[in-house]
């Protein structure tokens, strides 16, 4: 059947060359993109950290994970992380990624930067959504200033934080509660497992991150780590 | 159908034959990443970049190609561009290749580009491909360049990220513009503009 | 995830994150097949056949042959290749046994391989780290998503078109789009219902 | 007894009370009679006198042209004057013969003949003694139509074929149409002829079940036929709503008997059932009793324009102009003139036409409001598709065939309408809709015919 | 028609198709009607929002008027001013506004009302979805914030910018979706008169109730819509609030709050956008229900009536599809003559 | 990476591609539908206007009919000259060009001319008049009734409504598909060769004696524009002028011959082909009175 037998070679040919191409192509792009990746999660984490000469990104912790400082790929995507920021040694304070999972539109993810010692007081730095759906120009007002100033060098409670709305002392933005809450709660949250995991460079044993402990009323605001995909 | 000089065979997707506007190909990208005026031009960068390539090649091996896996093989052309483009842009454009997100791979199933390799590569000289892949995605871009303004003005008071209209009238931006229906919404004003205007 | 949540699911993909009116997948066949009711459940037959088969193809594809091989940049190519060359089969079939629906749905079966919505249910159920059974809830619940909103939006095109006092500027496309953004503003109403 | 109904119907307004009360007067008999060839459904009678010949009244001028029509008879004596066309009140043009009555003998008549000669009247029969079959062949020979408006020659309804045993006689006295008030009339004033009319029906068709539907507005010819049929167990006189069409046959058939029949080509033979109209019962006994072909009817003349509404007794072919003529005259311009009732009757251009044997009213009405000459959008309120009687979706059948999409039209069987007018009536936004269905049902013969 | 003449000597008779007698309900009157219908709840929201109200219903009647106007005379489609129409959908779009929006906002309400879900599909009777909760619900998603900020009743005076956060509150529906159902300090009874914050049309179930009477025993519109989607709510509601606990609010409570009554009477029942048939009236009306319930009690806006309706507007042309079975056609048929 | 990475990924998607391409090979061979390639052809060759004006629903269903043999090629008169070529090349047949025809309005009788009878209150549709009453709302039972119902069949928006109420044919857009005949219940409209350039603007049954009644451009049977007409081309056929398109210049003669005016200029006639006329008429008058004048000596006629 030579017409059918030329369907598959013509086809064969085309897509094994265009997969060999596209290997070229791969191998040339692979460092770019690596590093690229890895400078914007280092351009995160300088947003937010304390002034730091060690690599943070070296010195994390994945809670949750089978093995928290060589956790999978998809596990470093769904977990809470934590990133120490050392100078000369001394922690200086920490980011934490986490995960809420009530936004507006659907999960968000945090970053949130603290400054101080795990041990004792910790200092809201600064904070990014790193991957969010929330509304531009509404929902995303939570990362601009009247609404975040209030956090500047916010002393972090040990009790979880909560909007005014809910009882607490945050003041929300009119129209977008939702986000405002998603902030609130992922500094609690962050600034609870920079306390718990915070200088050890392992996790804490027996808190892996689906159940956390401490949380005041878990049904109403648990930044569930993996709580939902994204 | 007349022979028509390279001019006009670059001019006409940009107007008579514009993808968008005239033929409405290429919706899905048109308005989902139209939400701002940046994102108009990378997307149409990429589509430019795409059409062209896809059309020469696809042109080349027009003979060499079977009709019976045309659609597959042309398929697999146009996919290997695009993933191209996506490795490049993540490699070196990253903050672009985040706001365009998945809408990179879809290029692939852009139908613009399928229909000129089915339409016009398969059947016209390299050189033609090229003028018409190249006249195509101008068009395209044109077109959603200027949806993408309009969404990124209306909607949230900026072009180019600046509030060229003051912050005054930035803070009272209309949310929906930038929202799936104020993608319907412009382009179908958009569309009635030009119908009527041809009407005349 | 137990039943609730496949049902869950099944309806964020169908309502909340609606593939053609909130993703903006699969405009273009949306647009050009559903001028007739019977021909737009036709295409959403087709859609939602495609559409699971690929999806269960390209899933297990990745996990067999492209994750081993450390070969991800690959899926976009191999998952179109595959949603190509199982539509084509699909339309040789549907011309062989039943040349009435080919008839009907004519030019578009090809469509669906440049449908996005196909490649896109794909590469979504991949991006989101579904396991099998929730890439093939979303997968139906995306389908069945498109197939609902293409004949609901038939049957209004079908209305449309009998209209004669609709001005001359707006005629075809253009109140056809305006209709698509009227009912992506109402269905904003069921926005936040069930996160995924 | 319950009030007997259908699904669907209206209520307009019934300006039945201007006339309801008066006795049927009888017309002089007019000087110049107009009779139209085609006063039935089906084949046009065929005329069999010649210009300038002299008729007796009741003598025959064009015999039945087939199975499906009927003879028409010379309501007056006179002279032939012309065979020509002629404006019909029904909307068309059809050849006519024109009688003029005349003083004296003509000249060549024979010595001593009397002007105007005696009448010809058919032998009487005794319907107790006669065959149905006789008394059927009375029935078409005296050229006796459906008075109640369609029309249909009578004796081919009282023929069913075998496949099809008729077991129920349902007789229409509803007049369910607004203004008109003869049927109601005749009921009271010609009860007997219309209880022996109904009786020899009976016979003819064989039934043992009768059943008289009068609407409940006309209490007394209830009362009045019921005390006629008292002690009759097969003839039951039943009230039924006040409510249009209420007179429809189908719709009629359902309110009595409950049975449905089926759409069109659908008869009310296929659930055994013949409907005849109350004034239809009276000429058939006086064609059998009497031998008096059909040459008069009672017209109501009403409406706001006319001087003094009546019931008139006139004979067919008796002008228009005549009759406003008899009623006092016009006391305004009317802006409408109207053959039949109000909801299906016919406009007419002016009033040079006939009384025909399908008159049951001319209507003197005031032009239409500027809201109904110029129909605003279908506000698709619906209320057209709750209250058609056949169920059908006026609104949706007319915007396809706004659209030119006749096809679209026959899937929702727009065949099916009979005209009765209601959606029009109800439609806030006052549209035609029973003119489009018109005119689609016209086309969609057109298009049949070209097929063959 | 031209030779019509002045003199009287134009005998011509008028001829037209049957029927020759038209029931007295016309365009305008129907419209009349709803407007009529309107006023104890106009009334009502002038007495609770003074000024505030009187200046958003002025601005929304007035702009929709103009921009018919305007379509009218630009698209040349269907429909006069004077069919009052235009009126009734301003009355309406100002029901379904806060009493605090901003005039601009009111304008481009109007233009999207009138303009883009009316005129541009031809006008009077051809448009898909509610012109008025099209609007609505445009305004919402685009300028979330204002849309969302109710006035405290009672506040009679013109409020600015300065004040205005003083005398704002919740709305309960706003409330039940924080789950602060027991901070709602109104009454039933206050809720069932309007002593709510709300959207003007939101406020007074009472008012908008009496009105939809008058509509319904005027025949104006008919039971099916109000009956189904107020039972629908309440029986969803109901169960939701018997199985699923109290934090969900009571079906009296749905019922009375939010823009229910306004919906169920004014709304779903505007005849161009919902469906012609009777089956079809109540599958409308209980799809408008369930979806108003579902919204109400999971979704991310508190209100969901005016999503659900305009939901329902999209699957009316489907609904309508479904045209009852004629007379005499569903028994066994009749020889079809060939 | 490198040669293996290429190898591996090259081999991996050629894979799937050489399986792809089995499965469609066996599909198309399991699957395979015979259908004639002409039908598409033929149906590309078409305007694709659906307009129905060959008889067959859709333009396809005619392309079908055409290359069964079933359906004459030149059927389609939107697609004209062009679309007849194009099939003929595909079938491989010779097929001969038809005059190009031309919709023709033959009713002079607008508003002015030819007043109603009534007022009309109805659905504004030609058909819907004449259905109410035979003949229509016109005094003349053949009169355009100037509702438009050509205007809504045209799909080529080659007519438009005049301001007298009568329709006007734009002679560049009509294809001659026929619709507005079809759809005329009045007859008004007929399709002529676009050469004939003036027509007889008016079909009606009415005698002379009554169309003066009724209406004012109507013809009254005066025989002027066959009298005037140098090339014999009218003739009388019943109450109305007939033309002979074959002898038909379009000189414009009887235009002026006319006095309601009946006789109408579609396109006005070339002032050189009047000229020609004019000199025609004047010789056709010297014979005529050479002829008389020899008619009493009658010697050998010169033959011219
Ligand atoms: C804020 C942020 C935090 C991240 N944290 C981690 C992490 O803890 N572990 C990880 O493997 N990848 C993380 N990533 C993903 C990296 O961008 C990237 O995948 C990874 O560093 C590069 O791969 P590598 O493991 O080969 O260095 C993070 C990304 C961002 C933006
Ligand atoms: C289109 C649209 C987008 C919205 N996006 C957000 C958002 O991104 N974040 C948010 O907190 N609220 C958002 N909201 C508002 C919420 O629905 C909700 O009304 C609000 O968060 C309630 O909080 P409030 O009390 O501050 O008004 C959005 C509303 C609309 C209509
Ligand atoms: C809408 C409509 C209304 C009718 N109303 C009456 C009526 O009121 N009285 C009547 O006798 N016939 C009425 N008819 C005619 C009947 O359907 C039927 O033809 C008649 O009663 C048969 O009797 P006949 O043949 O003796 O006239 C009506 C018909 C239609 C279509
Ligand atoms: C009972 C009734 C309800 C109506 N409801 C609305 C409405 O909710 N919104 C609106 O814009 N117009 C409404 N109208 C007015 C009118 O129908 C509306 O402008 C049309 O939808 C425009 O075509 C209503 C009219 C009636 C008779
Ligand atoms: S006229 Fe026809 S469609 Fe209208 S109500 Fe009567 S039967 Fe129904
Ligand atoms: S009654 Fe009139 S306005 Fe109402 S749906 Fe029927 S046609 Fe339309
Ligand atoms: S004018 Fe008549 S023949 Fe000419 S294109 Fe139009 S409908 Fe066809
Ligand atoms: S030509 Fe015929 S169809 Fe056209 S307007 Fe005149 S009567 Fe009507
Ligand atoms: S671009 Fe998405 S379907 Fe065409």
């Amino acid at each position: 059947m030579p017409k059918e037998l030329r369907y598959v070679v013509v086809l064969t040919l085309i897509a094994g060359g265009s997969a060999g191409l596209l290997a070229l192509v791969h191998d040339a792009t692979r460092e770019p993109i690596a590093a690229s990746r890895k400078a914007r999660t280092l351009q995160a984490l300088q947003a937010v950290l304390p002034e730091f000469d060690n690599v943070p990104t070296d010195e994390r912790v994945v809670v949750g994970a089978a093995d928290p400082s060589a956790p999978t790929d998809s596990e470093a995507n769904r977990l809470p992380v934590v990133f120490m920021a050392r100078k000369g040694g001394q922690v200086t304070g920490g980011a934490v990624q986490v995960i809420h999972p009530r936004g507006y539109g659907g999960p968000v993810k945090v970053l949130v930067g603290l400054e101080g010692d795990p041990a004792g007081t910790v200092r809201v730095r600064g904070y990014r959504f790193l991957e969010h759906k929330e509304t531009p120009g509404l929902g995303t007002k939570a990362l601009e200033p009247p609404f975040a100033r209030q956090f500047e060098g916010f002393e972090v409670p040990r009790e979880p934080l909560k909007v005014k709305k809910d009882g607490g002392t945050v003041d929300a933005i009119t129209g977008a509660t939702i986000t405002s809450r998603v902030v609130a709660e992922s500094i609690s949250e962050a600034a609870r497992l920079f306390r718990e995991h915070g200088g050890r460079g392992t996790p804490g044993a027996g808190t892996p991150g689906t159940a956390p402990a401490g949380q005041a009323d878990p049904g109403q605001q648990d930044p569930v780590p993996g709580g939902g995909h994204e | 159908m007349s022979e028509r000089t390279a001019l006009q065979e670059l001019g006409k997707g940009v107007w008579a034959e514009n993808p968008l506007l005239v033929m409405v190909l290429g919706m899905c990208p048109s308005l989902a990443v139209t939400t701002t005026l940046a994102n108009g031009l990378g997307m149409g960068a990429a589509v430019i970049f795409v059409l062209t390539c896809s059309n020469v090649v696809i042109s080349m091996l027009r003979r060499v190609i079977p009709s019976a896996v045309r659609i597959p093989a042309f398929i697999v052309v146009i996919a290997s561009f695009v993933t191209m483009v996506d490795l490049v842009m993540e490699g070196f454009l990253p903050d672009l290749h985040r706001s365009l997100g998945v809408f990179i791979p879809l290029i692939v199933v852009n139908c613009i580009i399928l229909a000129r390799a089915e339409a016009f590569a398969s059947k016209n000289s390299v050189w033609k491909s090229a003028l018409d892949g190249i006249g195509m995605g101008v068009g395209f871009t044109l077109a959603i360049t200027v949806l993408g303004g309009i969404r990124e003005l209306l909607g949230n008071g900026t072009l180019l990220g600046m509030p060229v209209l003051g912050r005054g009238f930035q803070a009272h931006a209309a949310l929906v513009m930038i929202l799936p229906p104020g993608g319907f919404l412009t382009l179908g004003l958009l569309m009635a503009a030009m119908q009527a205007r041809k009407g005349r | 995830m137990d039943a609730v949540a496949y049902l869950q699911l099944v309806f964020w993909a169908m309502f909340v994150n609606n593939f053609v009116l909130a993703q903006f997948l699969g405009i273009c066949p949306f647009l050009g097949v559903s001028r007739k009711v019977d021909s737009a459940l036709g295409m959403a037959a087709a859609v939602i056949f495609v559409m699971v088969l690929a999806s269960v193809i390209t899933f297990l594809l990745y996990g067999a042959v492209l994750v081993p091989l450390s070969l991800q940049y690959l899926q976009t190519i191999l998952f179109i290749l595959v949603i190509a060359a199982l539509v084509q089969f699909v339309e040789m079939a549907i011309r062989k046994f039943s040349p009435s629906l080919f008839q009907a749905l004519g030019i578009y079966l090809p469509l669906i391989t440049t449908n996005c919505a196909v490649l896109g249910a794909s590469l979504l159920a991949i991006k989101k780290e579904f396991d099998f059974m929730e890439a093939l809830v979303f997968s139906l619940g995306s389908a069945l998503g498109f197939g609902m909103v293409l004949v609901l939006f038939a049957a209004i095109r079908e209305r449309l078109a009998l209209l004669r006092d609709t001005p001359r500027a707006f005629r075809g496309m253009p109140i056809a789009l305006l209709t698509a953004g009227i009912l992506s503003l109402a269905f904003l109403g069921f926005s936040g219902i069930v996160k995924v | 007894m319950a009030r007997r109904t259908f699904r669907g119907g209206v209520h307009p307004e019934e300006h039945k009370d201007r006339t309801a009360g008066r006795s049927v007067e009888t017309m002089p008999l007019p000087g110049r009679v107009v009779l139209p060839l085609r006063q039935h459904l089906g084949a046009p009678a065929k005329a069999v006198v010649k210009v300038g010949q002299r008729v007796a009244e009741g003598e025959v001028v064009a015999e039945a042209g087939g199975y499906v029509s009927a003879p028409i008879h010379a309501p007056i004596a006179g002279e032939v004057t012309a065979i020509a066309r002629h404006r019909h009140p029904g909307g068309f043009t059809t050849d006519a013969v024109v009688i003029e009555a005349r003083e004296a003998p003509p000249a060549d008549a024979p010595e001593g003949a009397s002007w105007p000669p005696e009448p010809v009247r058919m032998p009487p029969l005794d319907p107790d003694r006669a065959s149905p079959e006789d008394l059927r062949n009375r029935v078409r020979d005296a050229g006796i139509v459906g008075l109640g408006g369609a029309t249909f020659p009578t004796h081919v309804k009282l023929a069913p074929p075998p496949e099809k045993p008729v077991d129920t006689l349902v007789i229409n006295g509803a007049e369910c149409e607004p203004y008109l008030t003869c049927d109601h009339r005749v009921m009271l004033e010609e009860t007997d002829l219309v209880v022996d009319g109904i009786r020899i029906l009976r016979r003819i068709l064989g039934v043992d079940r009768v059943l008289v539907g009068i609407e409940d507005n006309k209490p007394d010819a209830i009362d009045r036929l019921s005390a006629a049929f008292a002690g009759d167990p097969a003839v039951s006189v039943q009230a039924c709503r006040v409510k249009y069409p209420q007179g429809a046959e189908k719709q009629l058939i359902r309110a009595l008997t409950g049975r449905v029949v089926p759409a069109p080509p659908g008869l009310p033979m296929d659930v055994g059932v013949v409907v005849q109209n109350v004034a239809t019962a009276a000429a058939v006994s006086r064609a059998v009793r009497q031998g008096i072909p059909l040459i008069e009817r009672v017209v109501t003349v009403s409406g706001p324009s006319i001087a003094e509404p009546k019931n008139l007794r006139v004979r067919i072919g008796t002008p228009l102009a005549d009759l406003v003529a008899s009623c006092g005259g016009l006391t305004s311009p009317p802006g409408r003139v109207v053959m039949g009732g109000p909801m299906m009757g016919v406009a007419q251009v002016d009033l040079e036409v006939p009384v025909v044997k399908g008159s049951s009213g001319f209507l003197f009405l005031p032009a239409p409001s500027e809201e109904e000459l110029w129909p605003g959008p279908c506000l698709r309120c619906g209320r057209c598709v709750d209250i058609c009687p056949l169920g059908l979706a006026p609104a949706i059948i007319a915007w396809h065939l706004e659209a030119g999409d006749l096809d679209g039209a026959e899937r929702l069987h727009v065949r099916d309408c009979m005209e009765c007018g209601s959606c029009a009536w109800v439609c806030p936004a006052d549209r035609y809709l029973v003119q489009w269905f018109r005119i689609a049902k016209a086309r969609l013969h057109e298009r049949n015919n070209q097929h063959r | 028609m031209s030779e019509t003449t002045s003199t009287g000597e134009d005998r011509r008779l008028f001829v037209g198709p049957s029927p020759h007698l038209r029931d007295r309900d016309s365009i305008p009157s129907v419209m009349r009607w709803v407007v009529l219908a309107l006023l104890p709840a106009v009334a009502v929201s002038l007495w609770f929002f003074g000024l505030e109200a009187a200046r958003v219903h002025v601005i929304a009647v007035a702009g929709c008027l103009a921009v018919e106007w305007a379509c009218l005379r630009w698209l040349r489609t269907p429909g006069s001013i004077r069919d009052g129409s235009a009126l009734v959908t301003g009355l309406l779009l100002a029901m379904n506004l806060p009493p605090t929006t901003p005039w601009w906002m009111i304008l481009v309400g109007s233009v999207v009302a009138i303009f883009l879900a009316k005129h541009v599909f031809g006008g009077l009777g051809s448009n898909l979805f509610n012109p008025a909760l099209t609007a609505r619900v445009f305004l919402l998603v685009a300028w979330p914030a204002q849309m969302t900020t109710w006035l405290r009743p009672g506040v009679r005076g013109l409020v600015d910018a300065a004040t205005l956060d003083t005398m704002t509150g919740a709305t309960p529906l706003g409330l039940l979706k924080e789950g602060r159902l027991s901070e709602i300090a109104a009454s039933s009874m206050d809720l069932f008169v309007g002593q709510v914050g709300g959207s003007l049309g939101e406020v007074s179930a009472a008012a908008l109730l009496l009105g939809g009477l008058v509509l319904l025993a005027r025949r104006v519109i008919t039971w099916e819509i109000p009956a189904t989607f107020l039972g629908t709510v309440v029986a969803v509601t109901g169960a939701v609030w018997v199985f699923g606990g109290p934090q969900h609010g009571t079906p009296w409570f749905h019922l009375v709050s939010g823009g229910l009554m306004l919906g169920a009477f004014f709304m779903a029942t505007d005849m161009v956008t919902s469906p012609m048939t009777f089956r079809g009236r109540l599958i409308f009306g209980v799809g408008c229900g369930l979806l108003t319930a579902v919204i109400r009690l999971w979704g991310g806006y508190p209100e969901g009536v005016s999503f659900a309706i305009l939901l329902m507007n999209a699957v009316t042309p489907l609904i309508d599809r479904m045209v009852p079975t004629p007379f005499g056609r569903g028994v066994p048929k009749a020889k079809e003559a060939a | 990476m490198d040669v293996q990475g290429i190898l591996v990924a090259g081999g991996t998607l050629g894979a799937v591609g050489a399986v792809a391409a089995s499965v469609l090979a066996a599909a198309s061979r399991a699957f395979r539908v015979d259908e004639d390639p002409r039908i598409g052809q033929v149906t590309e060759a078409l305007p694709g206007a659906n307009c129905g004006g060959c008889g067959y629903p859709g333009c396809s269903g005619y392309a079908a009919a055409v290359v069964a043999g079933k359906a004459a090629p030149d059927l389609c008169a939107p697609g004209g000259a062009g679309a007849v070529r194009r099939i003929g090349a595909i079938l491989g047949i010779a097929i001969e060009e038809k005059v190009r025809m031309v919709a023709v309005v033959r009713c002079g009788g607008g508003h002015q001319a030819c007043p109603t009878r009534f007022h009309y209150a109805g659905v504004r549709n030609c058909k819907a008049v004449t259905l109410l009453t035979e003949g229509g709302s016109k005094g003349c039972p053949d009169a355009c009734e100037g509702l438009g119902d050509c205007v809504e069949a045209c799909l080529f928006d080659a007519i438009h409504m005049g301001p007298d109420g009568l329709p006007i044919v734009d002679r560049e857009r009509c294809t001659a598909c026929g619709q507005c005949v079809k759809a005329c219940p009045k007859g008004v409209m007929v399709l002529e060769p676009c050469t004939a350039r003036v027509t007889v603007a008016c079909h009606t049954r009415l005698a002379a004696r009554e169309v003066r009644k009724v209406c004012s451009a109507g013809c009254i049977s005066c025989r002027q524009c066959v009298k005037v007409c140098p090339y014999e081309a009218l003739a009388m056929k019943g109450n109305l002028p007939v033309f002979d398109h074959s002898r038909c210049v379009s000189c414009g003669l009887c235009i002026d011959a006319c006095k309601p005016g009946t006789m109408a200029a579609r396109v006005t006639p070339d002032p050189a082909v009047r000229e020609q006329a004019l000199a025609r008429q004047a010789e056709r008058k010297a014979e005529e009175a050479a002829r008389k004048a020899a008619a009493s000596p009658a010697p050998a006629g010169d033959a011219s």
